[in-house]
């Protein structure tokens, strides 16, 4: 049982990650708060990612004449971190979106908290 | 060269032009558009070759980069995707087309970037369609779903909050889609799908592919806006402008009901996903729901987009069931709905779009018989992708109902049956309350039958054949191919959608 | 509300310690396709010298060193010149991305791989850099500034 | 028994196509009134003839067929000219000519607003009853029966006043529903029996079902066709429709739109389900119940009509009830009486429908309070209401009584005398409730004199023609149109199972 649970523990903390970045999403009134929480959300997964990469004992998958090009199992596996890597591009992207949006939102209604917001948007 | 690289070759040019155009027009503005519709046209061109190449010689692959798979990333085209692309540019370009009457209206200014992002978009609508690789459709549903909320987002004042809404759930979705992707990755060790699916068997048992799968269905169901998932989609469709709304409509959501297909049907064995974790009993549930409940408040709506929003909710309820159903029937009844809701939503929303131009609203309250002696041939459109809409043959509309009413009956399910017809009926009322206005009411002013005071009279008179060509004839052109469509579904059924059948149905 | 202060300190300490961060930037792009390192982080790292000297300096004077107008047509350049890479090699017989094929005579095939790929990180490296900027520059248009 | 022969053909698709090419024509001429009613003119003359060239082949046991291709892997778009196609479309390619020249009268006489409109609706009617009478299978059928639908609509809500809008919801909730239950049905038959050609004497073969799950069948396609047939509970569009102009009203609800319904019926259980199967889950009685109760409902209710047009609609709900019992008795005789009565129905009540229509453009009564008098100064007009009223309480020698004749017949092959006694009963009823109009119209003194006389001769001679027809079929049934011999032929093909 204990092993369960410390023996993932990277997973144990990428999941309360998810889980406040679900939180943040859902139950913040502020559009700022919710794109944070929406960025805890993306880099919980992108933790995900990279824990699933994770090797002991092993080096950077750039060809090392001392170890050897032989054995892969020396090696970790490069493909999670580029997918990753595109991942945060993608990341950056959606915020730079989504900031644009909530800028254009606050030049139109002055405000960012959802309720106010809902208001206004009535009323106009 | 493009022989060899012809499957490639769509989305690397609209990315090529979606690029280029801020480039070209640093100086002239004006050169955005022509741009867009000239890829969108070469675009066409191709797909339709690529189409033909398919049908002629079974499915092509190409591999980036001279990377075989499952190291590289490997793009397929069969029948499924090569048609599905040809749908998405056709209406695509027929949409584009008609942007160029509306001058820009709502989009001030902004036409560079607004262009660009459509270019963007369709990019990656093609790359996601034509991608054999799980993490490449990732890049791309992003690529796609970013440069949709831009698309969304320019529109009007509460545009920017609809899109923020979306972009929200839209991340969520597409966050779900990796995460399950992980799942998948961890389990296989390949993002090919083809691979992916030779693998699977050999991993069977293993609890995590039920929740990858999961994960993948729900991140892409929030796309596609299943039901209960849909509740980005009528404030999205209804604030944004009206090209955007006409061209979302239609290809938005299909594009994730095609990943769907893919993944379900062919990453995943039919017999998981229908019968070990039976996932496509509960996306039919769901999407019978989603039908009743979106024709319902489609009736409830006042304003013509809102309606329009509220209809593509419930159609794509049909599509979910037609997924759903999981035998080939209703296989075949979600691929052709998938093509005649892209034509006729687009027909919908081009109408809606020329009556928002001519009268600055689209209130459904306000319409009455003037408009359809200032937009004929729009309201000839409109009714006839109303009919499709409802059903009645011989439009294309009917048919895909028709399979779906086969496959139900196949099942041996008699609620999705009854589902299917309800809301057939449901569609009439809302068809009906409009056309009724249209074509019955007479305008405010002749009321009560008295005269017109002459002034009155010229002006209406002056409106007559006032009709822009270039924001009548794409609207005409989408739905009069409804009646094209339905004449000649068997032709693509048998023809297309038949061939790929997936294994196992 | 972002209001602008100069602040000598920080102006002075950002003038010396921004071309070294460019410098760091152009070594991670250009020893990115065999080590650590690559376009989007070289574009990153780039970006970050210039926006350090948006910050430091006020929007007026940064617009000296890289002008807002540049952003956007940038960006596109640069990704013109990854497709271009990729386009090239489709030009001359392999598939896209297929870099053994680019139309450099003189290099083995091994050696054109290489090539390619370094072509390609500088187009992502420009682009990165340019949007980044873009981003934050239209971020802050309409806001009152200076 | 041979199989009759089925040669390909053009003639069955040009008899459908023939009006929607009007269609467009009529459309272009909308500023030249004679020009366009020329071509609706032509083009009823032309189906006509058309339809008209297939009968001999018909007579002879030769059809003509004609495929388009196929619109769904397995099911053709087809088009077959059997003899009770031919019978049912016969009738209403003949019965357009008359209501083309009435309805140009009848028009111009009011000064109706968009006529084109109204000519081209027509026509796309047209084509699509041709359509359902030459239908070879099922969905083809549904096909065109949809069109139909649709295609009255602008008709029935030609008026535009709030009446006829309201009127027009009602026709498009019940029709609408008819179609998607015929649509449900149809799919389901196509699972079933993996096939939907219309077929003689059954489709089903040898196909195994539940009693409850081929009564529900029944049941769906009974609601499908039903409503067009106005059979009881589902008849309430029909009086409500009757807001249309007079001319809809006498082709389409009388002859077109509800025949459509009745043939539907027949074809329905001859052709779909068979005798054998209908007898094996009682679904004839079940059938005939739902015939006989409207037949006696129907009638009653019509003495309540003061509204002329009302009291014919009603009385229309009460006479397809008796094609409807024709076909579930399923006797030889009460097959032809009930075949019969769909040609003589039609001519007796397009008679008095176009009566109606020329007392209301004329003097604008529609209520029968107000006919005192009026055949003094309408005798011609009168006179055939008069004829078309007696043969339709069926006596002789007006073509009513023939088919009354023949269902009596049947009902007594069938070994039933409850039919029997609804049909006398019926005819007294019938008899009842024309007799005041006539009574009025002949022999009491108008309290105003009428200031009009006769309608306009477009309108007067097909109403003489349409009566003379009743008479004239009254006295041979198998007269010009063969229609005795058809009909049993189609009755013979059912019952003996030899279609093709």
């Amino acid at each position: 049982m204990t092993d369960f649970f410390l023996g993932h523990y990277a997973y144990w903390a990428i999941i309360f990650l998810l889980i406040l970045g679900l939180y943040g999403m859902i139950f913040k009134n502020n559009l700022a708060k919710k794109l944070i929480g929406m960025t805890i959300f993306q880099v919980a997964i992108i933790m995900f990612y990279v824990a699933s990469a994770v090797k002991w004992a092993a080096t950077v998958p750039v060809l090392d004449p001392l170890t050897g090009a032989a054995d892969a199992a020396k090696y970790i596996s490069p493909l999670q971190h580029c997918l990753m890597l595109t991942a945060i591009v993608v990341g950056v992207a959606t915020s730079g979106v989504a900031f644009s949006l909530v800028i254009a939102i606050y030049r139109h209604y002055k405000t960012l908290d959802e309720s106010i917001l809902m208001k206004r948007m009535k009323s106009s | 060269m493009i022989i060899q690289n012809s499957p490639a070759l769509v989305p690397l040019l609209l990315l090529a032009a979606a690029i280029s155009i801020p480039v070209l027009a640093i100086r002239k503005t004006r050169v955005a558009y022509p741009v867009a519709v000239a890829a969108s046209l070469f675009s066409v061109m191709i797909s339709a070759y690529n189409m033909i190449r398919v049908w002629e010689s079974g499915p092509l692959t190409y591999h980036f980069g001279g990377w075989f798979p499952p190291i590289g990333i490997e793009y397929v085209l069969d029948s499924l995707s090569a048609f599905i692309a040809l749908v998405v540019n056709v209406v695509a370009f027929v949409v584009l087309c008609h942007a160029g009457g509306l001058k820009g209206e709502e989009i001030s200014g902004k036409s560079v970037p607004y262009y660009s992002l459509v270019l963007l978009f369709l990019c990656g609508a093609n790359g996601i369609i034509v991608t054999g690789d799980l993490f490449n459709l990732y890049v791309f549903l992003e690529i796609f779903s970013l440069s949709m909320y831009g698309l969304i987002g320019i529109g009007e004042k509460r545009a920017p909050v609809a899109a923020f809404r979306y972009l929200i759930m839209g991340t969520v979705g597409a966050s779900f889609y990796l995460l399950g992707l992980g799942f998948l990755y961890i389990i296989t060790g390949s993002l090919n799908m083809a691979d992916v699916r030779n693998i699977l068997p050999l991993v069977q048992g293993n609890p995590a592919i039920a929740a990858a799968l999961s994960l993948m269905v729900i991140g892409m169901g929030i796309k596609m806006a299943i039901f209960p998932l849909h509740g980005w989609l009528p404030d999205a469709y209804t604030y944004a402008p009206s090209t955007t709304s006409a061209l979302v409509a239609p290809i938005g959501t299909k594009v994730a009901a095609y990943v769907i297909i893919r993944i379900l049907f062919f990453v995943f064995d039919i017999k998981f996903v229908s019968h070990t974790w039976p996932i496509t009993d509960l996306i039919a549930w769901l999407a019978a729901i989603g039908i009743i409940y979106g024709s319902v408040m489609a009736m409830a709506q006042n304003e013509l987009k809102r309606m329009l929003a509220y209809s593509s909710v419930a159609q794509i309820g049909y599509i979910g069931l037609g997924i759903g159903l999981a035998n080939p029937l209703g296989y075949i009844g979600a691929v052709l709905h998938i093509l005649n809701h892209a034509f006729m939503k687009g027909a919908l929303f081009l109408v809606a779009a020329n009556i928002r131009k001519n009268s600055g609203h689209s209130d459904i309250s306000k319409l009455d018989a003037s408009y359809r002696k200032k937009l004929p041939w729009s309201m000839a459109a409109f009714t006839l992708a109303a009919l499709s809409m409802i059903g009645l043959p011989p439009t294309a509309g009917f048919f895909s109902k028709w399979y779906l009413a086969l496959g139900a009956i196949d099942k041996g399910n008699w609620v999705f049956l009854a589902v299917i017809l309800i809301s057939s009926l449901l569609n009439a009322v809302y068809f009906f309350r409009i056309l009724e206005k249209v074509y019955l009411v007479p305008p405010p002013a002749q009321k009560a039958g008295e005269d017109l005071p002459p002034e009155t009279k010229e002006r209406e008179g002056s409106l007559i054949g006032e009709e822009k060509y270039s924001l009548m004839i794409p609207a005409v052109v989408l739905s009069f191919s409804l009646l094209l469509l339905g004449l000649l579904n068997a032709n693509i059924v048998k023809g297309i959608i038949q061939r790929i059948i997936p294994l196992g149905m | 509300m972002l209001r602008y202060k100069s602040n000598l300190i920080i102006l002075m300490v950002s003038r010396v310690v921004s071309p070294f961060i460019m410098l760091f930037a152009l070594y991670v792009i250009f020893h990115g396709h065999y080590s650590p390192g690559g376009g989007f982080q070289g574009g990153t790292i780039m970006a970050a010298s210039l926006l350090l000297m948006r910050l430091a300096a006020g929007r007026e004077i940064a617009q000296l060193q890289f002008k807002t107008i540049l952003g956007t047509p940038l960006g596109s350049i640069g990704v013109l010149i990854y497709f271009g890479t990729g386009f090239a090699a489709m030009l001359s017989g392999g598939e896209f991305l297929n870099y053994s094929f680019l139309p450099f005579a003189g290099f083995t095939a091994a050696e054109l791989r290489s090539l390619g790929i370094l072509m390609v990180e500088i187009g992502v490296g420009l682009a990165v850099m340019a949007i980044l900027v873009a981003i934050y520059d239209d971020l802050l248009e309409g806001y009152p500034h200076d | 028994m041979t199989y009759p022969e089925i040669y390909r053909s053009f003639i069955p698709f040009y008899a459908v196509m023939v009006s929607l090419i009007a269609v467009p024509l009529i459309m272009l001429s909308s500023r030249h009134a004679n020009l366009r009613e020329f071509w609706t003119l032509a083009a009823s003359i032309v189906k006509f003839s058309l339809v008209f060239l297939l009968l001999p082949g018909a007579l002879a046991g030769r059809i003509a067929g004609f495929t388009f291709w196929e619109i769904s892997p397995g099911i053709a778009l087809a088009l077959k000219a059997d003899q009770f196609g031919v019978f049912f479309a016969l009738i209403a390619s003949g019965l357009w000519i008359l209501t083309s020249i009435y309805s140009i009268g009848y028009v111009r006489g009011l000064k109706e607003h968009k006529q084109t409109r109204y000519f081209a609706s027509f026509a796309v009617c047209l084509s699509a009853t041709i359509g359902i009478a030459f239908a070879a299978n099922l969905l083809t059928f549904v096909f065109f029966y949809e069109i139909l639908t649709i295609a009255t609509y602008p008709l029935v809500i030609h008026k535009e006043t709030k009446v006829a809008i309201a009127a027009g919801r009602k026709y498009l909730v019940y029709t609408l529903t008819a179609g998607v239950l015929l649509i449900a049905a149809t799919a389901w038959t196509y699972r079933i029996a993996g096939t939907v050609d219309f077929r003689a004497g059954g489709l089903f073969g040898n196909a195994s079902f539940s009693p409850s799950a081929i009564t529900v069948l029944f049941l769906l396609f009974l609601g499908g066709v039903g409503v067009k047939a106005a059979i009881m509970p589902l008849h309430s569009w029909l009086p409500a429709a009757m807001a249309a102009p007079t001319p809809v009203s006498a082709l389409l609800h009388a002859v077109a739109v509800v025949k459509s319904g009745v043939f539907g019926v027949v074809r329905v259980v001859g052709f779909v389900f068979g005798p054998a199967l209908m007898r094996q889950f009682d679904l004839n009685i079940l059938l005939a119940t739902v015939a006989g109760v409207t037949i006696i409902l129907a009638s009653l209710l019509a003495f309540r009509q003061d509204n002329l047009k009302h009291r014919l609609a009603y009385s229309t709900v009460g006479h397809l009830s008796y094609i409807v019992l024709g076909a579930a008795l399923l006797s030889p005789a009460s097959l032809i009486g009930g075949l019969l009565h769909i040609a003589n129905h039609a001519t007796m009540k397009i008679t008095l429908f176009f009566c109606a229509g020329a007392i209301y453009v004329r003097h604008h009564k529609e209520k029968i309070s107000e006919l005192d008098g009026i055949g003094r100064v309408m005798p011609w007009t009168m006179g055939a209401f008069t004829v078309g009223a007696i043969g339709l309480a069926g006596i002789p020698p007006i073509n009513g009584f023939v088919s009354k004749w023949q269902l009596g017949l049947g009902a007594l092959q069938a070994d039933e005398i409850l039919p029997l006694a609804v049909l006398v009963l019926s005819g007294l009823l019938n008899a009842g409730y024309f007799a005041p109009i006539i009574y009025r119209a002949f022999l009491k003194k108008p309290a105003v004199p009428f200031d009009h006389g006769e309608a306009s001769p477009a309108m007067v001679i097909p109403i003489v023609i349409t009566a003379l027809f009743s008479l004239l079929l009254g006295l041979d049934p198998d007269l010009f149109f063969h229609f005795y011999r058809l009909a049993a032929t189609v009755s013979g093909s059912i019952l003996g199972g030899t279609g093709p």
